[in-house]
């Protein structure tokens, strides 16, 4: 207690003297630990980019509490032991806030670390704020304080796709194909069960897994697709894997929607254009139409200044970590961290809240197919993602088997 | 006096070309016999059937009255036979010592051993050592095999050959491309190490033949066409018209 | 069923063929050179890569012809300045020379062209159905294909049975010091066949860039199928090269058609076995990708000289 | 005198090992951590490619199936410690490295025999096609390799040795040091036995092997084992310091890492890998701070190892030793300085053209942000920079080579 007073005591004075003299409080610091060089950087750069953009934007509104916000990059070439490395990095450079989304290989390692970094080191802990690592078991069995989420997990998206196909009677025969690594079984398993529950009529006609990034010709898994005469098919596939099933889809005619994770990787929307139209269905926490002219704004200064598509997740991120250090009036992490637990934010989608029981964002979600002549299209072509359903955080909720152990 | 080497009607042939046809051959304990012939006679095929780099097609042959034919080269070295190469065939990389001393290793018991020094294996050391004196070479004990100039390259490869201490050695025109010097050097090592062994020797000088050998065996066109001591096989009129009939003429 | 295996077939054969425009360069290179070149599958990205970047100014078939003459200088170029270079030094040597640049090519190209896959597209007229079956159509890019591979293979065999310079590729692949004492100018004739080489991958490229992603991954995920095919059809032989090609191209599409798991062969033996256990859920079509590296140990322990190769390599 | 010879280098490497931490920051550590399981993975590699002649690309199936066994072992320290009893209980993680050996070695003892029965291009392909299998492999048995997200323990667990506590990098530093040291001897004393010797006979010349008893397989496959095991321990010394093995420590470009590291540093030469190692590991963790082109730059240093110095940076220190015991420094110093500075303007105007390149396609350029430069890719300035470097460059080039045909 006298320490917070104490630390408001602190903090008002730096305030002071930043007010009387230019001298600010020193800045806070994030290192964002995600593939920045090397044929992934695909991923890690649109996300460096969009933090340093909306960085500008909340440093120009006075940073968290008054402490400027400042972007570090550390490349891990998303390979889990680099990315300790990494983190050591960062640690030992004084860096205490670790931002990471790519790949939960890497998510894994940097929680388990840092979990084992703040028992070992009561004295300087470190926080970590992952955007799209989706593993369900960050958030439930392997919950930890120091971890928050600000995506949906593997779970709750699979729970609204197939409310949305249970919804619609049309579809009648599912087709699952996947990766074959955990995620993509994950993706399978949740689908087929929670399909079994919603909708027991629905027919199962095809789940198939091909090898992680190995393929280079998805025309007999087309075929198979056709065969099986199915309404609709289930995909996590990410990456090439994507782009390449989209691809001969629309070679053979398969004019099915594809209900997707990762539709909007970028790269995909330039590779497969057209040919996606009415077919790459997305699920995620926005969409492309940008009816909000102040986010349109965005998304197009976004594009010009970086070349990158807004990512509103990333923002919707740092924004809300900035609310959380003003509310504690401290950018100390402890401090900051609770701050965060519970905390509402209005974000660009509706009501955000990080819920405190397992640090998973709780947001609305969206999901969109991919249209062209889109008023603001993504990636600098006409195409992007329109709205057909929206979900908002009640119905996105699923509960935790989370147990949170919390720092005295 | 007993054979150390017998060869009973040994054939072979690539495809339908016939290179040795029923080679009959005995090679007495502790002679020096040379086996000469003209080109393309098929010694060295004969030799490479002999040490197991070739498997014969036909016949047999005998190792101290024990068939070694269709072994492998290494147990063929094991039952005591060795052979040299025609061209130098030597680790180019390791120094002359390290040489002799790998070609010692399996017959002082060091096997494959990787729980003591190289430098701690007393026996092939000792032996190596000896090797190295007997062939001349002490002074370029360290020097990089692959970097020693061509005589001494041939007196390793002969060194690298008797270090097993095989009783019966097979050597491939040790002297080929020598100076008259370095032949005579060559000469003195081949005589030396035939004292106490069984010799075989490819030659194509006739010099170094006659010098050396107690028996010659003629081979021509893959037979034997006359085996027996120097002047006899001189005097031979069959040996004269198939071979050095055809070196006068 | 029939649908199934028509298809299968016809994607088969046309991945298959695939396969072997890209390989057959390597076949020659490997077999006249020894070298097995870890970059071949840079040089087929390059083609691609160029076609695109042509494309976009001159029009796609002229891209078709240029492409490949550009990858064909680049490896001229990287054999008279490189590989000659290292070539003194051994076969390991070049393996790591051309591994390095394999590297480096990735890198570049990423360099220049971004991370992100290029929309290299095929022009539209050639997307329409060649023929539909089963209500399945088949595009006319993939027919066309098909008969530029097959011209390829065509084109090949004549330079190699019935021109000089085929003959003396020939009698190198098979006696490669013999053809230097035949008063040949062999680094030259080297050179030469390591830039047509290359020129061979580079057409595979512009070809199989727009069916196969135009990304800067493709070289490292087809390199080592690559080397697959060259040493399961044997070394100096593009018969050979051609029949693994098509091998690989079948096996693999035949085994995602019909996946059956370990657990349903088990039970053709009447052995009862969990259908998703981790063992026993494996399906051939998960274990696709993977043959062709099953094919490459197996060849190479109990086959080493491959299909069709006169000797090992 | 020759006595001392002999043991200075080991008496040498000792003490920088004692002394390291006192001169060496925080962040260092965790690298150098890094370096010393890198070091002992390129010299185990280098006992097949260097020492025995077989070109290995599945070397890496060795390390990261001995890092399972080490991490699977230190669960079951973990386990059989919470319950106080069984075999585990009473097993220090400090040894867990000789775990991953027998791990390693027991694989190459498994798979080894067919691969040995020749070197060269064939063995090659085929540790390629062991590499590619065993990588998807993985992936297929997620109850075993943890899937995606791998499998992850705590190092502070079972009975403590020389009271390292292994909480922080700096302990785990001196449990490095031990390993690094114990494995970098064992290694050396390997190549001093008549096995190591005859691993080099077979290497120079397989076909003379059998007519001095030898059959070259017999050799192969010993040292393929031994080379398997000490890769495992390798991979024994990652799972204690990272605490998470992940599916990407066998895949292919672990196995190329070696070869990099290995080859860089020299596979003639002992310490060769050891210097390749300490510098890769550095390129690799560090570089990427200062350019968005750090692969590139690592594989151009590889290239160019590979075309102009075939005895890797090892054989320069040779060269280097070898003249100043022969007391010729001061004739071949000016040589030597020539050389350096054509070199050096080489690289700059390389550096530079790389970075323009990458200032017109990506618009920014990292590197001359760090160094606060202005570089405008449009001008012709810079570029005809990088001609001039290249012309000086090359021009002295032409003059050591002039010189060293004059002496020679």
């Amino acid at each position: 207690m006298v320490k917070t007073i104490f630390n408001r005591f602190a903090v008002s004075l730096l305030l002071l003297a930043g007010a009387a003299n230019a001298a600010d409080p020193e800045p806070v610091r994030f290192a964002l630990i995600d593939p920045l060089t090397g044929p992934m950087s695909v991923v890690g750069q649109p996300a460096l980019e969009q933090l340093k953009f909306t960085a500008d934007r909340l440093n120009e509104e006075g940073g968290i509490d008054g402490h400027e916000i400042r972007i570090v990059g550390f490349d891990n070439k998303i390979n889990p032991q680099e990315s300790l490395v990494q983190l050591q990095k960062a640690i030992d450079d004084g860096i205490r806030y670790i931002i990471q989304g790519n790949g939960s290989s890497v998510g894994s390692a940097l929680l388990a670390s840092i979990n084992k970094h703040n028992q070992r080191n009561p004295e300087d802990r470190v926080v970590y704020f992952n955007y799209a690592a989706i593993e369900p078991s960050f958030t439930n069995e392997r919950c930890s304080f120091w971890h928050f989420r600000f995506d949906a997990n593997a779970d709750m998206k699979m729970n609204m796709l197939t409310d949305w196909v249970a919804g619609n009677d049309d579809f009648k025969k599912v087709f699952l194909i996947n990766q074959d690594y955990s995620f993509g079984q994950a993706v399978s398993e949740a689908a087929m069960r929670m399909l079994k529950e919603k909708r027991p009529d629905i027919e199962i006609v095809g789940n198939i897994f091909h090898p992680l990034g190995k393929v280079k010709d998805f025309s007999p898994y087309i075929s198979k697709i056709k065969s099986s005469d199915a309404d609709v098919v289930i995909t996590g596939n990410w990456g090439q894997d994507i782009n390449l099933l989209i691809k001969s889809a629309s070679e053979y005619g398969v004019d099915i929607p594809f209900l997707t994770y990762y539709g909007n990787t970028p790269g995909t929307i330039t590779q497969v254009g057209e040919k996606g139209v009415d077919r790459i269905y997305l699920i995620s926490e926005y969409h492309g139409d940008f009816n909000d002219p102040e986010i349109a704004e965005r998304q197009e200064n976004m594009y010009a200044q970086t070349g990158w598509d807004l990512y509103p997740r990333v923002s919707v991120m740092l924004e809300m970590i900035k609310k959380a250090g003003d509310k504690a009036g401290s950018v100390e992490p402890v401090q900051l961290a609770r701050a965060l637990e519970g905390l509402r934010f209005k974000s660009m989608a509706g009501d955000v809240t990080m819920r405190a029981s397992d640090h998973q964002i709780q947001m609305p979600t969206f999901i969109s197919v991919l249209k062209n002549n889109m008023s603001h299209g993504a990636e600098g072509t006409d195409f992007n993602f329109h709205e057909v359903a929206a979900f908002n955080a009640e119905q996105a909720t699923l509960p935790t088997s989370c147990r949170m152990r919390r720092p005295k | 006096m007993s054979a150390a080497l017998s060869i009973r009607d040994l054939t072979k042939n690539f495809g339908p070309a016939e290179v040795i046809r029923g080679v009959n051959l005995d090679v007495r304990q502790g002679e020096i016999h040379a086996v000469i012939g003209p080109n393309g006679a098929g010694k060295s095929t004969f030799f490479n059937l002999i040490s197991g780099a070739l498997r014969a097609s036909g016949g047999d042959i005998l190792l101290h009255g024990e068939r070694i034919n269709g072994l492998a080269p290494q147990d063929i070295q094991q039952r005591g036979l060795a052979r040299s190469f025609q061209v130098s065939n030597v680790f180019d990389n390791l120094s002359v010592f390290e040489n002799l001393r790998c070609a010692c290793f399996k017959n002082s018991g060091a096997g494959y051993v990787f729980w003591r020094a190289a430098t701690g294996m007393g026996g092939a050391n000792r032996r190596a050592e000896e090797v190295l004196d007997m062939i001349g070479l002490r002074a370029l004990r360290d020097a990089p095999a692959g970097a020693l100039p061509y005589a001494s390259q041939r007196a390793l490869e002969i060194g690298m050959t008797i270090a097993g201490d095989a009783g019966v050695v097979l050597l491939d025109e040790p002297t080929a491309g020598m100076s008259n010097t370095e032949t005579g050097q060559a000469i003195e090592l081949i005589r030396q190490v035939g004292a106490d062994r069984t010799l075989m020797i490819v030659e194509h000088d006739m010099g170094v033949v006659f010098e050396l050998a107690d028996r010659i065996s003629v081979l021509v066109y893959g037979e034997i066409v006359a085996t027996g001591t120097p002047e006899a096989i001189r005097n031979d009129p069959r040996v004269k018209e198939a071979y050095l009939g055809e070196e006068a003429a | 069923m029939l649908e199934t295996i028509v298809f299968s077939t016809l994607n088969g054969v046309l991945y298959g063929l695939l396969l072997f425009m890209l390989s057959s360069g390597l076949t020659l290179i490997f077999s006249m050179m020894g070298v097995l070149n870890f970059a071949h599958a840079s040089f087929y990205m390059l083609g691609a890569y160029f076609a695109y970047a042509l494309g976009l100014h001159i029009g796609f078939w002229p891209a078709l012809f240029l492409a490949p003459c550009l990858v064909a200088v680049i490896g001229a170029v990287v054999e008279r300045y490189g590989l000659r270079r290292v070539h003194v030094n051994g076969h390991v040597a070049e393996l790591l020379f051309t591994f390095g640049l394999a590297y480096v090519i990735d890198e570049l190209v990423h360099l220049f062209w971004g991370s992100i896959p290029v929309s290299y597209v095929p022009p539209d007229y050639m997307q329409n159905a060649l023929f539909t079956l089963f209500g399945t159509d088949y595009s006319i890019y993939r027919g066309v294909t098909m008969m530029i591979a097959v011209f390829m293979f065509a084109a090949l065999w004549f330079l190699l049975k019935k021109t000089r310079v085929g003959m003396m590729i020939r009698a190198a692949l098979t006696h490669g010091d013999m053809v230097g004492h035949l008063g040949h100018n062999v680094p030259r004739l080297f050179m030469g066949v390591f830039g047509f080489g290359c020129a061979l991958a580079g057409l595979a490229g512009v070809i199989g860039g727009p069916l196969l992603n135009t990304e800067p991954g493709m070289a490292q995920t087809l390199g080592p199928i690559v080397f697959v095919v060259v040493v399961v059809g044997g070394m100096g032989s593009l018969i050979g090269a051609f029949y693994a090609s098509l091998l690989i191209g079948l096996l693999q599409t035949f085994f995602v058609a019909f996946d059956a798991s370990i657990a349903d062969l088990l039970g053709v033996f009447g052995v009862q076995a969990d259908p998703y256990g981790e063992v026993t859920g494996i399906t051939l079509a998960s274990l696709a990708p993977m043959t062709p590296f099953i094919l490459l140990v197996l060849i190479l322990i109990f086959r080493p000289r491959g299909l069709m190769g006169e000797l090992e390599p | 005198m020759t006595v001392f010879r002999a043991f200075a280098p080991w008496v040498i490497s000792l003490a920088v090992l004692l002394l390291l931490p006192a001169v060496t920051s925080g962040s260092a550590v965790s690298v150098i951590n890094v370096i010393a399981i890198h070091i002992v993975f390129a010299l185990s590699y280098n006992m097949l490619l260097g020492q025995g002649g077989m070109l290995s690309f599945g070397h890496a199936a060795f390390f990261g199936l001995g890092s399972y066994a080490a991490i699977h072992a230190m669960n079951a320290i973990g386990d059989a410690a919470y319950a106080g009893t069984g075999f585990w209980a009473h097993f220090p993680v400090f040894l867990l490295p000789l775990v991953g050996f027998a791990g390693g070695a027991l694989v190459a003892l498994v798979v080894g025999w067919p691969f040995c029965r020749r070197a060269g291009t064939a063995f090659a392909m085929i540790t390629l096609g062991l590499g590619e299998l065993v990588a998807t492999g993985t992936q297929m048995f997620p109850s075993v390799f943890g899937g995606e997200t791998g499998v992850f323990s705590n190092r502070m667990v079972g009975p403590v040795w020389f009271g390292l506590e292994l909480a922080q990098p700096a302990d785990v530093y001196w449990f490095m040091a031990f390993w690094v040291f114990a494995a970098v001897l064992a290694m050396w004393a390997f190549t001093r036995t008549p096995l190591g010797r005859l691993s080099n006979a077979v290497r120079d010349n397989p076909d003379r092997m059998q007519f001095i008893g030898y059959p070259p397989r017999n050799v192969r496959f010993l040292v393929f084992i031994a080379s398997g095991g000490m890769a495992g321990l390798a991979g024994g010394m990652a799972a204690v310091n990272y605490e998470i093995v992940t599916p990407e420590s066998l895949s292919l470009l672990a196995s190329g890492l070696a070869l990099l590291m290995a080859a860089v540093g020299g596979l003639g030469i002992f310490y060769g890998p050891i210097v390749g190692a300490i510098l890769v590991t550095v390129m690799n963790s560090l570089l990427s701070d200062y350019t968005d082109a750090a692969v590139l730059y690592v594989g151009l240093v590889f290239l160019a190892v590979v075309l102009f110095a075939p005895s890797g940076l090892a054989g320069g220190i040779e060269h280097v030793r070898q003249a100043w015991h022969g007391k010729q420094v001061a004739a071949k110093a000016p040589r030597w300085l020539a050389g350096t500075l054509s070199v050096t303007a080489l690289c700059m105007a390389l550096v530079l053209a790389v970075e323009l390149v990458y200032l017109l396609s990506h618009g920014t350029d990292k590197l001359a942000d760090t160094l606060g430069m202005e570089l405008d890719a449009s001008s012709p300035l810079p570029w005809a920079a990088v001609i001039l470097l290249l012309a000086t460059g090359y021009g002295l080039w032409r003059l050591t080579a002039k010189s060293l045909e004059a002496t020679s």
